[in-house]
């Protein structure tokens, strides 16, 4: 029994929190959030099966996953002419997966010869070339106005109509578990230990037999099985597939989610999707800002975090593994780097808003809110206080992360020394 | 039984307009330690690039166990049983130690690129990966990131993955480079220890280590072999001191 | 790694249950939703009817709002001009209630109002929403797409050319034209209605050329298809491009002297204006609205709106069809006498408006309101000039001619569907 | 005959001006190897200058002062941003560069907002130096051509003969050697980045008034300036001036000739009442698919010859 726990019991947690979290959770609002949610993990660690397991940067994985969304709502709007046989709605997302996996074997042969650079520009060309061909095809894109779907159709078997947003729900949290699962396990394999490989030393993989290229290839393709699954599943969620879900926004979109998450860790995509659909879907509502907060975070992540917020996660691993106990001692430097960062975040925040205000502000107003405090944004005290803040916690920064990383380091020492004896 | 386990005909090389290998021709028997000598910048190395597929050759041809190899693509050649380790350490850092050695071994064991089936519950590779670890003497060092070892202990692996892909005619490149004293004979002593039943071809820089292990030498000078034979031959050989071994080796 | 997962799911859970313990507060005023960009590239845009909204319950608030009391109030729900994300707000509006929303910023995301409204009031009977749209103008809407929950108070593709077709007609001068659109849906429209009604109202003319472009930005530099309109001989040209495409298109054609006319659509928005710098002056180029604040004899509670909406912003008025849309609004829930949709939606069918150049109807046969339009040009000489977000470009709209509601009636192919 | 000259003479006024672009970006590759996806971000951020600058003190001092202040601009981005990400890798690097773009497009519409602003050609130069088929071609564009040539020489003669230069040169083909050359090869990291910027930067000043200066004129343009300097062959100065004039143009070719693409099609089946999607191909012609080219050109070369046309190793 414990051993069974030991093993699964991260699965069976997952799926009592995916079955649950409608109990919770009434809103159209937040369970369409949770839906798309749902989508974007699937897309953002099949992603990361390109970016984090085969060291490939795509700027352009979405074309897989629209190209998926437009076939799957053209057979859905078949299937509701009755011009095309029927296919229940919860296996459609099978058939999305072969049209990414179609195509991402055809483009892949091509593409994945070589890593790098080279990779990365042709999947820009790839993306451009499809966004640009949505205008041009129209009888399978539709140009800009997309193709129109409805997931309410044929047979209901049990009274499952997928016409409620719950029940598409469960549909998409059982293929999220599923598809997780999958490319969890894929990562386990020959196959999967060998993209690793081909990742960090491409040359050597050579000499031990293996062609990089068939690697690569297998790899893009697998990928784009499951970014074609999660594009299905987007189409009947949203019921709507537009050029967007091609394009490079959408690519650059799930690039920021898997880094941010952090790509060399596989629950990094993970903690990357729900975080940024979150904040996407929420704080665009409070602040104008929001991309550039979103392009801050990426690059912050860029530089100073590799594994992303996962793999901050992951680095206190140890600790609590072998001695939880030692977080005690860390408690105050964390608070104080910690709390440093926040000011210093705070007061960027204030100046990045006063500024928006000032630029987007429609009327003669100068009074705004900022951090619930009535300010005029025109006088110089909030610009100075915002500035003084920033400036405040730059330098604290400077102090306490020294700080910071000597209690790590020596929690961390105090761990080996554990396991040594 | 002594047959021939690699051998290259009238080999050439050019980058360019230069000529950097000019006619090699080189005949390695089964089962021996053959050592490549020769100073820099003489086309060792590219001799190996050559051998493995890493570069097409200009004219001539290379024959591993009779089958003609020549400009075949590098995994062709690592399929067909020629394994080589690199002067530069060359592992995959982030995995662990184990890791690189399973990596390593997979291919030959026919698990290809499948991704139907765990690579940790194989327990024929898990098996032979512990086998090796303990030849090579890496065993205390199996779940450490490759990146993370000791300069010597990455030696020691690159030799790992070699014999891991179960090849029997392997190539070394300077295995011993930038050792200590006490390292190198370490060192001998791994290859020697892992050389039964294989062909090794070695080149290296350490007159010591090359005297103590090839059972023959060939001098590499200019992109031409001066002369090949058993130690002591090449050691007498006066073409040889006045090319290349000056007064070094006595 | 397990420990990860479980401090994840902990974290979810706890943000989305803090998240649904949110209640919706009571409702006092009528709530309406305007779902348009307000965030993003184009978010300037959606913030300006934001702001023309606003301002327009603002009116009706004033006066002491509808039914004897209760005030509306406009509810900014942002899209960034995607099609997910305008699905996602539209199930925040269900959520929150709300029976009538507002879009009109792409036709896109307008289709996919009308059709999530359609499956909502299937779905749902008895939380009817309605939409009202303000600018999206595809034809088809109001033709082989129409529906009984949409109503446009914008002239669709087809009014807007048939307007200009008949100012067309009106210049003798003008003998060849050429057409160059963007290649998608609303630039196709626009080509064929064209090539339509310049066959019918003006078979003097001749069509010397008729180019689809790719649209969105994606031409840098327009001077092959100058030459080509140079080449064809034509002194007008017909063009429904907008935003970027405009822009590129007129500092190049200015720049290469090419001295034809422009026939427009949107020529004249104000942040095109901004974009052709001192080539606006040059440019000899007309556009089709329902107003401009330059034209005369309009009616004065049109001046004192302007005036007022100027007092605050101080931005150039340029779509009056939003101050309908909000009084037609405020007018239909009085006439029903209750908030509901239904009956707001049957008294809007055929209701009537007095606007800047007369009487416009809301057509009940596919609720497309009928209106007069005005075709204008840029010129130095009136007297309002632009203004936009602190900018004077220092050029006004002057009428050239108003094409009545006899030019802007069409047939409708729709065949409406009624609850 | 005359058409194809004209449309020459088009393709190469459009073409220099894509080369300025490509210009800078070809270099920071040449000594950094970083592919800068940001560098179309400072060619906005150039036509932004100007405009600011020009609106108080007019143009010329515009096209001295903007591409400083980007050139130094790009140093403090290097200097701060870049440098600490180049040992992570390219791809880092590249993520980095990309994170840029995406902020710097936000940085501007915080500044100066979300429409188009009001950057004008220069008076002095805006009146019609010659006429060719009834077009007039704007003292301003002649203007353009000269300062593009212009730079080309510069850095033609930079590359050749300064210190730099010739690092620039060793580090193409030897790219781990630049560390063991011995100069302080960070500085020269960041002024190669900075210089490479403001070349971009007086692309922005001279073409953003012809272009429109407005936040997504980076994003449309960007990829564009990839494709060309991918197809010239990274870091080779020729290649990029190459390629920059066969995108132009074969994008006033395409669009002027006008030609069916239906007999293509037709060999492979495609009959002239096709219905479902072959209904589309049907009536395509090279302009309709005109800015796809440059595109499918970037694919095919990348797979064919993945160094590009004059370059000295691959991508």
């Amino acid at each position: 029994m414990a051993g069974i726990l030991q093993r699964w019991g991260v699965w069976i947690a997952a799926a009592a929190v995916i079955l649950v979290m409608p109990v919770f959770v009434t809103s159209g609002f937040y369970i369409t959030m949770l839906n798309q949610m749902g989508v974007l993990i699937i897309f953002a660690l099949a992603y990361n099966m390109l970016l984090g397991q085969g060291g490939m940067l795509s700027f352009g994985h979405a074309v897989y996953f629209g190209l998926a969304g437009y076939t799957v709502a053209h057979y859905l709007n078949g299937i509701g002419e009755e011009t095309l046989p029927y296919l229940p709605v919860s296996l459609i997302p099978i058939m999305g997966g072969a049209v990414g996996l179609f195509f991402g074997v055809l483009i892949g042969f091509v593409s994945t010869r070589r890593a790098g650079t080279t990779f990365a520009m042709i999947s820009l060309g790839f993306a451009e070339m499809v966004t640009a061909l949505t205008l041009v095809v129209v009888t399978f894109f539709n140009g800009e106005e997309g193709i129109q779907t409805d997931r309410w159709v044929g047979p209901e078997p049990l009274g499952i109509t997928f016409g409620s947003d719950v029940q598409v729900y469960y549909l998409i949290g059982a293929w999220c578990l599923i598809a997780t699962a999958a490319m969890y396990a894929l990562t386990r394999t020959p196959f999967g230990r060998m993209c690793n490989a081909v990742r960090d030393n491409p040359e050597r993989v050579q000499f031990i037999g293996y062609s990089t290229h068939r690697i690569r290839w297998l790899a893009f393709s697998l990928s784009s099985f499951f970014a074609g699954l999660a594009g299905a599943l987007h189409a009947v969620n949203v019921e709507h597939v537009g050029f967007e879900t091609v394009g490079l926004a959408q690519s650059g979109l799930v690039l920021f989610m898997v880094w941010i998450g952090g790509a060399g860790i596989f629950m990094g995509p993970i903690l990357g999707a729900i975080l940024i659909t979150l904040l996407n879907s929420n704080l665009s509502d409070f602040t104008d800002a929001w991309y550039l907060y979103l392009g801050l975070l990426f690059m912050t992540v860029v530089m100073f975090a590799r594994n992303g917020l996962a793999g901050l996660i992951v680095m206190h691993e140890p600790i609590w593994k072998i001695k939880i106990g030692l977080f005690q001692k860390m408690i105050v430097p964390y608070a104080l780097g910690i709390g440093s960062t926040l000011l210093a975040v705070a007061g960027a925040i204030g100046i990045i808003e006063l500024a928006y205000f000032m630029s987007t502000r429609t009327t003669a107003e100068t009074i705004t809110h900022l951090y619930w405090v009535e300010i005029d944004a025109a006088g110089p005290v909030p610009w100075i206080a915002s500035a003084a803040a920033l400036a405040a916690g730059f330098a604290a920064c400077t102090r306490t992360y020294p700080i910071m990383a000597a209690s790590y380091n020596g929690a961390i020492a105090e761990v080996k020394a554990l396991v040594a004896s | 039984m002594s047959t021939t386990a690699i051998e290259l005909r009238s080999v050439h090389k050019n980058f360019g307009a230069t000529e950097i290998i000019r006619g090699v021709d080189l005949a390695i028997e089964q089962a021996k330690i053959h050592a490549i000598i020769g100073p820099n910048g003489a086309g060792k190395s590219t001799l190996f690039n050559l051998m493995t597929g890493l570069h097409p050759l200009t004219a001539g041809s290379i024959h591993l166990k009779g089958r003609e190899i020549s400009s075949q693509a590098p995994y062709d050649i690592a399929r067909a049983g020629l394994a080589r380790s690199f002067q530069v350490t060359n592992i995959f850092a982030n995995m662990s130690v184990f890791e690189n050695i399973r990596c390593g071994m997979m291919w030959d064991r026919g698990y290809k690129y499948s991704f139907w089936r765990f690579a940790g519950r194989q327990r024929d590779l898990t098996e032979n990966c512990e086998a090796i670890l303990q030849q090579t003497g890496l065993t205390s060092r199996r779940n450490v990131p490759a990146g993370l070892l000791s300069y010597s202990d990455q030696r020691a692996l690159e030799i790992a993955i070699t014999l891991a892909s179960g090849a029997d005619v392997i190539l070394l490149d300077e295995p011993t480079a930038g050792m200590s004293r006490s390292e190198t004979t370490q060192a001998v002593d791994l290859i020697r220890a892992v050389s039964d039943n294989k062909t090794l071809v070695i080149v290296e820089h350490d007159m010591g280590v090359v005297f103590d292990l090839a059972d023959t030498i060939s001098v590499l000078v200019y992109g031409e072999i001066i002369a090949s034979g058993a130690p002591e031959e090449i050691r007498g050989d006066p073409k040889v001191r006045e090319a290349y071994l000056g007064a070094e080796v006595d | 790694m397990k420990h990860v997962m479980k401090l994840l799911f902990a974290g979810v859970v706890a943000v989305v249950f803090a998240v649904s313990t949110q209640t919706a507060k009571a409702v006092d005023t009528i709530k309406i939703g305007l779902i348009e960009p307000l965030s993003g590239r184009i978010a300037a845009v959606g913030k300006d009817a934001l702001d023309a909204f606003t301002f327009a319950a603002d009116q009706i608030n004033k006066k002491g709002g509808v039914l004897g009391g209760i005030q509306l109030e406009i509810i900014g729900l942002d899209n960034a001009m995607n099609a997910e994300k305008t699905t996602e707000q539209l199930k925040k509006a269900v959520d929150q209630g709300l029976s009538y929303v507002i879009q009109g910023i792409g036709s896109n995301h307008a289709g996919n109002i009308i059709k999530f409204i359609d499956k909502h009031n299937k779905r749902n009977p008895g939380k009817e929403m309605v939409f009202l749209n303000h600018s999206a103008v595809t034809t088809a809407f109001t033709n082989e797409l129409c529906s009984f929950w949409h109503f446009r108070f914008d002239a669709n593709v087809d009014q807007k050319v048939a307007a200009l077709v008949t100012q067309i007609n009106r210049d003798s001068s003008i003998k060849k034209v050429y057409m160059l659109n963007q290649n998608y849906a609303y630039g196709k429209s626009f080509q064929s209605a064209a090539q339509r009604l310049l066959a019918e109202r003006a078979p003097n003319v001749e069509i010397v050329g008729n180019e689809l472009i790719q649209p969105f930005g994606k031409v840098q530099d327009f001077t092959p298809y100058i030459a080509k309109i140079k080449a064809s001989g034509a002194d007008t040209v017909l063009t429904g491009n907008w935003g970027p495409d405009m822009i590129r298109f007129v500092k190049g054609a200015v720049s290469s002297g090419l001295d034809t006319q422009f026939y427009t659509i949107y020529g004249g928005l104000t942040s095109s204006i901004g974009g052709y710098g001192s080539d606006a002056k040059a440019v000899n180029l007309k556009q089709v609205t329902e107003m401009h604040e330059n034209h005369d004899g309009m009616p004065d509670d049109v001046h004192e709106y302007i005036a007022g909406y100027l007092a605050k912003y101080s931005d150039t008025w340029y779509a009056d069809r939003q101050r309908w849309l909000i009084y037609m609004l405020a007018a239909a829930i009085d006439k029903a006498g209750t908030a509901a949709p239904i009956p707001v939606a049957k008294a809007l069918e055929g209701m009537t408006f007095d606007g800047p150049l007369g009487q416009v109807t809301m057509r009940a046969d596919d609720h497309q309101l009928q209106m007069p339009l005005v075709v204008s040009s840029i010129t130095e000489k009136a007297p309002k000039s632009v203004k936009y977000k602190g900018n004077d470009f220092g050029v006004a709209f002057s009428t050239d001619g108003v094409a009545d509601l006899a030019a802007t009636t069409l047939p409708t192919t729709c065949e409406m569907k009624r609850p | 005959m005359e058409v194809f000259l004209f449309s020459m003479f088009n393709g190469v006024l459009y073409g220099m001006l894509l080369f300025m672009l490509a210009s800078g970006l070809t270099l920071i590759f040449s000594l950094m190897g970083v592919l800068n996806f940001a560098h179309a971000s400072f060619f906005m951020l150039g036509a932004y200058f100007a405009y600011q600058i020009s609106k108080y003190v007019g143009f010329w001092p515009a096209l001295v002062f903007a591409p400083l202040l980007v050139g130094v601009v790009g140093a403090a981005v290097e200097r701060y941003g870049l440098r600490p990400v180049h040992r992570f890798g390219h791809v880092a690097e590249l993520l980095f560069t990309f994170g840029l773009a995406f902020v710097m497009e936000e940085v501007i519409q915080m500044i100066w907002g979300k429409v188009p602003v009001p950057y004008d050609v220069p008076a002095a130069l805006n009146f019609a130096a010659f006429t060719w088929r009834g077009l007039d071609y704007s003292a301003y564009r002649l203007f353009m051509l000269v300062v593009s040539v212009g730079i080309f020489v510069a850095l033609f003669l930079f590359i050749a003969k300064t210190r730099v230069g010739l690092m620039i040169q060793a580090a193409l083909s030897h790219p781990q050697m630049v560390q063991s050359l011995g100069h302080d090869v960070p500085t020269i990291f960041m002024w190669t980045f900075g210089f490479g910027c403001a070349l971009a930067g007086i692309a922005g000043v001279i073409g953003g008034n012809v272009l429109g200066t407005e936040p997504a004129m980076a994003i449309t343009l960007g990829p564009i300036v990839f494709v060309v300097i991918v197809i010239g062959g990274l870091g080779s100065l020729w290649g990029a001036l190459i390629a920059a004039l066969f995108i132009g143009i074969m994008d006033n070719m395409a669009i002027s000739y006008d030609i069916a693409l239906f007999p293509i099609f037709a060999m492979f089946g495609v009959e002239r009442e096709a219905e479902g999607i072959m209904r589309d191909l049907v009536d395509l012609t090279t302009g309709g698919i005109a800015p796809v080219l440059p595109y499918l050109l970037l694919v095919l070369m990348l797979i064919f010859r993945p160094r590009g046309l004059f370059g000295t190793r691959d991508v």
